[in-house]
């Protein structure tokens, strides 16, 4: 068969970061291509590449048997390829529909003015084809991060081109929108449209991809069909060394202690129904919460951690009730949150990793003043701990990869030495040798008594690590099962408003 | 004689002694060819004269209701509220109602014309304008003498269709000034004059008629401070001035607040006692600077005096007096000598 | 049942117009002018007369165009400090030309005018989107430059000596400047809101890399909004010489912040991706009736300046109560 | 060898210093300054005097000594365009209180120009921070407010007849100005790089949520950075009437634009998270050599004005290709 793109030792640099070294990369109509790699292997870079929104250094692309050059996002476009970007790109003051038709409005034939009922009522189409559950008449701001993702793919979709470019757009939905995704993708590959993607979850490359193309480090190592290649081949391709999987070992343990203990919390603008959430969190702990996107989770977490304001509700901390008013009553106690969002809430893009790290720890780095060399050091310590790539704290964090940008707000919360640690989606765009390091983390710190909840839409992460797992549907806490008890079904079962 | 010279020119006509009418530094590109007109005017009267002949304004004389609007420059300086106090209380002492506007930076010349509007709209018995751009009031102006009511242009610039100019001529003070600077240097060496906005009526009137006279009668060089109206550029410009050209001993400045801030300047240079500093206007600040021997001279021109005739000029136009079209003020040198004088007024 | 049902319908119809209305941007400004407008109503006799109303209008217009113009500016990111310097070199040629060439050749001195905006605007636009210079900085440095050529070309002398005709034609009583102003708007809202390059201002400033990646040549756009406010220049030069039947060199000064201001109050976020027409226009409204009243009121000026800060304060204070986010 | 490897490290090494200086953001600015230093010094004679130089450091003091507290200001991403009428009204307290109560009671002077710094900065800071109106608009209004109360509360009479005392010690030949900006410079840089507060200024204007969710009291900081505004205004009118013995109800207008370009052109970024002290002084030194230079060539009054702009641009040119992103 004839393939629709060819790259040909394609390099890219980044002033002194070699991000691709001569990588090649073929992809054929109607097939469902997944480009795999540790974070900062150079995935990101080469889509975009290919997209039109960064030049290669060298090399050559061949686009439908002629040579090209993408020289813009707009060309590329024109030329029939599409991508949904790796951090979200929408305009947050404009509607869905607006949105999704940026660039590609619709106008009256014969005046030229924009179309706005018709785009609106395309856009309602579309998004029923993804299964959205919002209307296209509301501004993007006020949506999660899930939807949003919805609009983004929403928004490839309705250009219907011939390559479609997906940098990771499952990292932040449920499994319930993904195999909604996974189905969409599925038929376009049977309409001939080549689909190149990027996911660090192993389950869905075997669940949708045809072939596979690994990158490490920037370079090509290896591409091939999906059929017949074993999950321990594949991890040690991508990473060039073994990973044993972690599990939560501490699980059979009898908690000691409440940590934490929250009752009928309930928040100012009304996101959480019924009597608020109540549960509690045993010492050395770790307690998963699950639920579909817009549950209510992350809501529930930013209330104790003091980002929202509270309505009702007691927190007690060790038993003693604490009234948590601001963000810093919240690390007083001793907890911390990793955001889902990292680039809005997680990290600062103008400063350096060391600044953004030690951001929240300069009261144990000072020494009356505070020291560059002090930070610089604390920095150096965490990321050589996270395995964050490149290690240099003099980078700025916004030109990291997205996986390693996840580490570093991981190692700023970590290096305040919380007791009680929330994160919110904390494996979010981490690869899978991360994921492990971070797993192993986390059993450290459940070792030295740090009670952990983790919010996150995996459910095999879920089951792994979980010591007890909470199911929150529409805003209410529908139910709290013990590890031993849980399997997907059930899980699910709750999230969509089970009972039993 | 640094001495009052407004005896030998009691009207307008004869003080074009220099004979001239193109003040401008390079008279080939003034687009419009537009120079300082009252000064030629025929129809002009000195105010001594003009008040001995159409006798005093009395309370009597006033018609039922009438009221002043009043258009001025810069609020935050002393010489425009020393006039407009001098309206206010001849207002009071006639029984007549005012009100005064100021714009705030003295280039706003939309200000001014909005402010001039909305008295018109008011509708006020008589107007005082003092504008410093004087094409900005130019078309309310005839309108409102095209509707009977009379326009006062006090001091400034010259309004063409307004009722009657009053104050002393800038050109005239200006001339005076590069008489002094002559005598001051015998001739020889260079002055500076500091100007207002380059851009501005007023300051180049002080400005160029001063070089123009300088440039006629003497060898002297002159040399510019575009300082914008702002002392401390002033005060920055003339230090660096003093750099360039140590011989500058006669600095013309367009205002009082510039003579402060270019003595400043001075004084940073280490030039302060080989360098005259003159200004005009006479407001406090000036006058005690003067008196402190820090500015060597300033002129005065009893801006409360012309407050008070524009008051009476707009009564006399009311109750159809003739009134020429030009009222000339005097104009008085304050220096160190005579400066107790004038710290009274 | 089905009455109760239709009646709370109703209400709950009746809610969400008011949210609706409390949710709207412009609220919140619109209260502060109709606060204005009562106020000096009642506290003094000649605000609410024909002339005066008429007065404020045109008034309102200079500052509105620039307003208009800038709206395009902020809403896309940027900033211009240099309108006023922009207007006063459109002005100078189109009195140069309407003085040399006489009234018949009108189209000609507003073809120069809009020539000379054109030539501003592409000035700002293109060093400020394609060659990415910081804005601020950027449009100060014009203003300077602008300004300088200005007085290097009139050599500091006002352009005067207009045809009667054109002072007839200004004063004659129809508010020219109000109807011009107006007409400026409803073109902008008309291509702000239904036009491609519209909805491409408020994309590229409200996200310019996800316009980029969506296909927009933000900087085209970019540099379009200043080609739009030099545009907008030219046109309030043409009020700006009608309404003073000349042209200074130093017109126009500190006419950049009143623009800001304007548009800003009228809700332009300086961040970019946020702002509207009738906004603009408002906001130059408040400003006219805040400078009228105050005259009016017989404020004598020192108070005046005071007052001006405090009503601009006070209305963003307002605006930021009237609506949450 | 061995030799070569080390002629490579020596090689290398040399190539990495001089690749960090082209990536350090001072280098455009510092070129531009030295250019401009090596041009006037050979096209004039009294440019490379020790006088000139001395003056040229004074008079960028007052505009250095803004721009340092702007700097606070703008990298919170943040703006204050009331700068002028605080510095105004500092001054004319410092001076009101200097010529009542006398030289012996200057402590009181001093206290009373700091107390108004921070009040005016406290205003700033709590409406802009607590408030959260758009600083545009805001210190928009608050000048307008500040510069109304000056003209109140002087009466629009310049307050003068300082103490002799006074006078010398401003006039003796020593610098005080550059030396009060040099040691501002230097305390603000300490502030900036050893505390937290400093830190937090940067994160604040770089990501004002992230900062908020990592525990950082963001209004406060915001608050804060008017504050150290405020306090600048208070030492700028110190020197300033040092410098002109005198304090005028106008004082300091425009002074607000000199001090956002001298923090702009050295590299602080509009939009918050960028900038650096030594880049505000260097800002201010071009500025204030640029004045300089054009009297000094005798460039006539109306050219001044255009080249005052040209070299701007040119500077955020320079600025703009010596620094890659
Ligand atoms: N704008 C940039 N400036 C500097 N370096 C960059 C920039 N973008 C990417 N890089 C660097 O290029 C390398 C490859 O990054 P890329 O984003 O392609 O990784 P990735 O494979 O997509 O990783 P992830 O799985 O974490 O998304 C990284 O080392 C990153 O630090
Ligand atoms: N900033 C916001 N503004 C307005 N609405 C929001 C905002 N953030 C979240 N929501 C809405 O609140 C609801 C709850 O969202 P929340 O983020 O708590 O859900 P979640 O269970 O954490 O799901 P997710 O998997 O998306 O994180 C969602 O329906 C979402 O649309
Ligand atoms: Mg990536
Ligand atoms: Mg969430």
């Amino acid at each position: 068969m004839e393939h629709i793109l060819e790259l040909k030792n394609i390099s890219k640099s980044f002033r002194n970061t070699k991000a691709l070294d001569g990588v090649s990369l073929t992809l054929y109509p109607g097939e469902i291509h997944a480009l795999l790699g540790e974070n900062g292997a150079g995935k990101s870079t080469v889509l975009n590449i290919i997209s039109g929104t960064y030049l290669p250094d060298a090399g050559e692309m061949i686009y439908k048997g002629e040579k090209t050059t993408m020289e813009s996002p707009m060309y590329a476009r024109k030329k029939g390829i599409v991508m949904v970007h790796q951090e979200l790109q929408l305009v947050p003051e404009m509607t869905v529909y607006e949105n999704i038709f940026l660039a590609d409005e619709i106008v009256n034939p014969i005046t030229k003015f924009i179309d706005y009922k018709k785009m609106e009522s395309k856009a309602d189409e579309l998004l029923k084809r993804v299964d959205a559950d919002f209307k296209s008449c509301v501004s993007v701001k006020s949506l999660s991060i899930a939807q949003q993702q919805m609009v983004e793919i929403a928004k490839a979709l309705h250009l219907n081109s011939d390559v479609m470019i997906l940098d990771e757009p499952t990292s932040s939905l449920t499994d319930k929108e993904i195999e909604k995704l996974f189905v969409i993708m599925e038929k376009l590959r049977a309409e001939k449209k080549a689909l190149l993607f990027v996911s660090h979850r192993m389950e869905e490359i075997f669940r949708i991809a045809d072939r596979i193309t690994i990158f490490r480090d920037g370079k090509f190592i290896d591409s091939m069909p999906a059929k017949g290649v074993g999950r321990e081949e594949l991890i040690y391709k991508l990473t060039g060394r073994k990973i044993q999987s972690v599990f939560n070992t501490e699980s059979l343990k009898k908690p000691e202690g409440i940590a934490l203990s929250v009752r009928n919390l309930k928040d100012a603008a009304g996101k959480i129904a019924g009597d608020g959430v109540s549960f509690d969190l045993y010492k050395g702990e770790i307690l998963g919460f699950s639920g579909l996107v817009g549950s209510g989770r992350t809501e529930t977490v930013r209330l104790i951690f003091g980002a929202d304001k509270i309505r009702s509700g007691e927190i007690k901390i060790n038993g003693n009730t604490v009234k948590i008013k601001s963000i810093r009553d919240s690390i007083k106690q001793g907890i911390a949150l990793i955001p889902e969002n990292r680039k809005l809430e997680g990290f600062v893009g103008t400063a350096k990793n060391m600044n953004n790290i030690g951001m929240c720890s300069y009261d144990r780095l000072k020494r009356g003043l505070l020291f560059d060399r002090d930070i610089l050091k604390n920095a150096k310590e965490y990321m050589k701990k996270l395995h964050v790539k490149p290690e240099d704290p003099m980078k700025h964090t916004q030109n990291l990869s997205g996986g390693n940008q996840q580490k570093v707000v991981l190692a700023k919360w970590l290096c305040t030495g919380p007791k009680i640690l929330i994160m919110d989606e904390p494996t979010r765009g981490v690869d899978i040798g991360a994921k492990e390091e971070i797993y192993k983390l986390m059993n450290d710190l459940t070792r030295q008594g740090v009670s952990i909840i983790m919010i996150s839409s995996e459910l095999p992460e879920i089951l792994m690590m979980s010591n007890r797992i909470m199911v929150m549907f529409e805003g209410k806490m529908n139910a709290i099962i013990n590890r031993e008890d849980a399997t997907e079904e059930k899980i699910l079962n709750y999230a969509m408003g089970g009972t039993s | 004689g640094c001495g009052t010279q407004s005896e030998e020119r009691k009207t307008g006509e004869n003080t074009s002694s220099s004979g001239s009418k193109e003040a401008s530094r390079d008279g080939d590109s003034i687009i419009t060819g537009y120079t300082w007109m009252a000064e030629n005017e025929t129809d002009a009267m000195y105010y001594k004269d003009y008040e001995e002949k159409l006798g005093e304004v009395t309370k009597e004389m006033v018609p039922k209701d009438f009221s002043i609007g009043v258009v001025s420059m810069a609020s935050s300086n002393d010489y425009w509220i020393n006039l407009n106090q001098g309206v206010k209380e001849r207002c009071q002492e006639l029984g007549i109602e005012v009100a005064v506007e100021y714009v705030e930076g003295p280039t706003d010349y939309e200000q001014t014309l909005t402010n001039a509007e909305t008295l018109y709209n008011a509708g006020y018995s008589a107007y005082i304008f003092s504008p410093e751009n004087e094409t900005c009031l130019e078309e309310i102006t005839r309108k409102i003498v095209g509707e009977g009511y009379p326009v006062i242009n006090a001091y400034c610039c010259e309004i063409n269709d307004a009722t009657c100019f009053i104050g002393s001529l800038d050109s005239e003070t200006a001339r005076m000034a590069a008489d002094l600077a002559i005598e001051l240097l015998d001739g020889k060496g260079t002055v500076a004059v500091a100007e207002g906005d380059v851009a501005a009526k007023l300051a180049q009137t002080r400005t160029n008629y001063f070089i123009d006279r300088i440039e006629k009668n003497s060898d002297i060089k002159v040399e510019e401070i575009p300082a914008q109206w702002n002392p401390t550029t002033a005060r920055t410009m003339t230090t660096d001035l003093l750099t360039a050209n140590p011989d500058v001993s006669f600095i013309w400045c367009n205002n009082d607040d510039l003579g402060l801030g270019v003595y400043e300047g001075l004084r940073e240079a280490n030039a302060i006692d080989d360098c005259y500093v003159v200004s005009m206007d006479g407001t406090k600040a000036g006058l005690s600077s003067v008196a402190s021997g820090e500015v060597y001279a300033t002129y005065w021109n009893n801006p409360k005096l012309i407050g008070r005739l524009s008051v009476d000029a707009c009564v006399r136009a009311a109750v159809g007096q003739d009134i020429p079209r030009v009222v000339t003020t005097d104009v008085e040198l304050v220096t160190k000598e005579n400066v107790e004088d004038y710290l009274e007024k | 049942m089905m009455e109760r049902k239709n009646y709370q319908a109703a209400a709950s119809g009746q809610a969400i117009g008011i949210k609706k209305l409390l949710n709207n941007r412009l609220t919140g400004i619109v209260l502060v002018l109709i606060c204005m407008i009562v106020v000096l109503s009642l506290a003094t006799d000649s605000f609410l007369t024909p002339n005066n109303l008429l007065s404020i209008m045109n008034q309102a217009s200079l500052k509105g165009i620039l307003a208009i113009g800038m709206t395009f500016v902020i809403v896309g990111a940027g900033i211009d400090l240099s309108v006023g310097a922009s207007m006063s070199i459109c002005a100078m040629f189109l009195a140069d030309f309407l003085v040399k060439y006489g009234f018949e050749k009108i189209w000609l001195a507003v073809l120069v005018c809009f020539l000379a905006g054109t030539a501003c605007g592409l000035i700002n636009g293109l060093l400020a989107a394609y060659l990415k210079l910081p804005e601020f900085l950027l449009t100060m440095g014009t203003m300077s430059i602008f300004r300088g050529f200005d007085y290097v070309y009139t050599n500091c002398q006002t352009i005067r000596g207009m045809d009667p005709r054109w002072i007839n034609f200004w004063n004659a009583g129809i508010p020219w400047p109000a109807i011009f102003m107006m007409a400026l708007a409803v073109a902008a809202w008309l291509v702000i809101k239904y036009t491609k390059y519209g909805r491409y201002v408020f994309a590229v400033g409200g996200n310019e890399n996800a316009s980029r990646l969506s296909g927009i040549n933000t900087k085209k756009i970019k540099c379009v909004n200043y080609m739009v406010m030099g545009w907008c220049c030219a046109l309030c030069a043409i009020v700006y010489v009608g309404r003073m039947s000349s042209a200074e060199a130093a017109a126009g000064d500190g006419f950049e912040l009143t623009a800001i201001a304007a548009a800003a109050i009228g809700g332009a976020s300086l961040a970019g991706g946020r702002g509207s027409i009738a906004g603009a226009v408002i906001g130059a409204l408040i400003l006219s009736v805040l400078s009228n009243g105050l005259t009016l009121l017989r404020v004598s000026s020192y108070y005046q300046t005071m007052f001006t800060g405090v009503i601009i304060v006070v209305a963003i204070l307002i605006d930021r109560f009237t609506q949450k986010d």
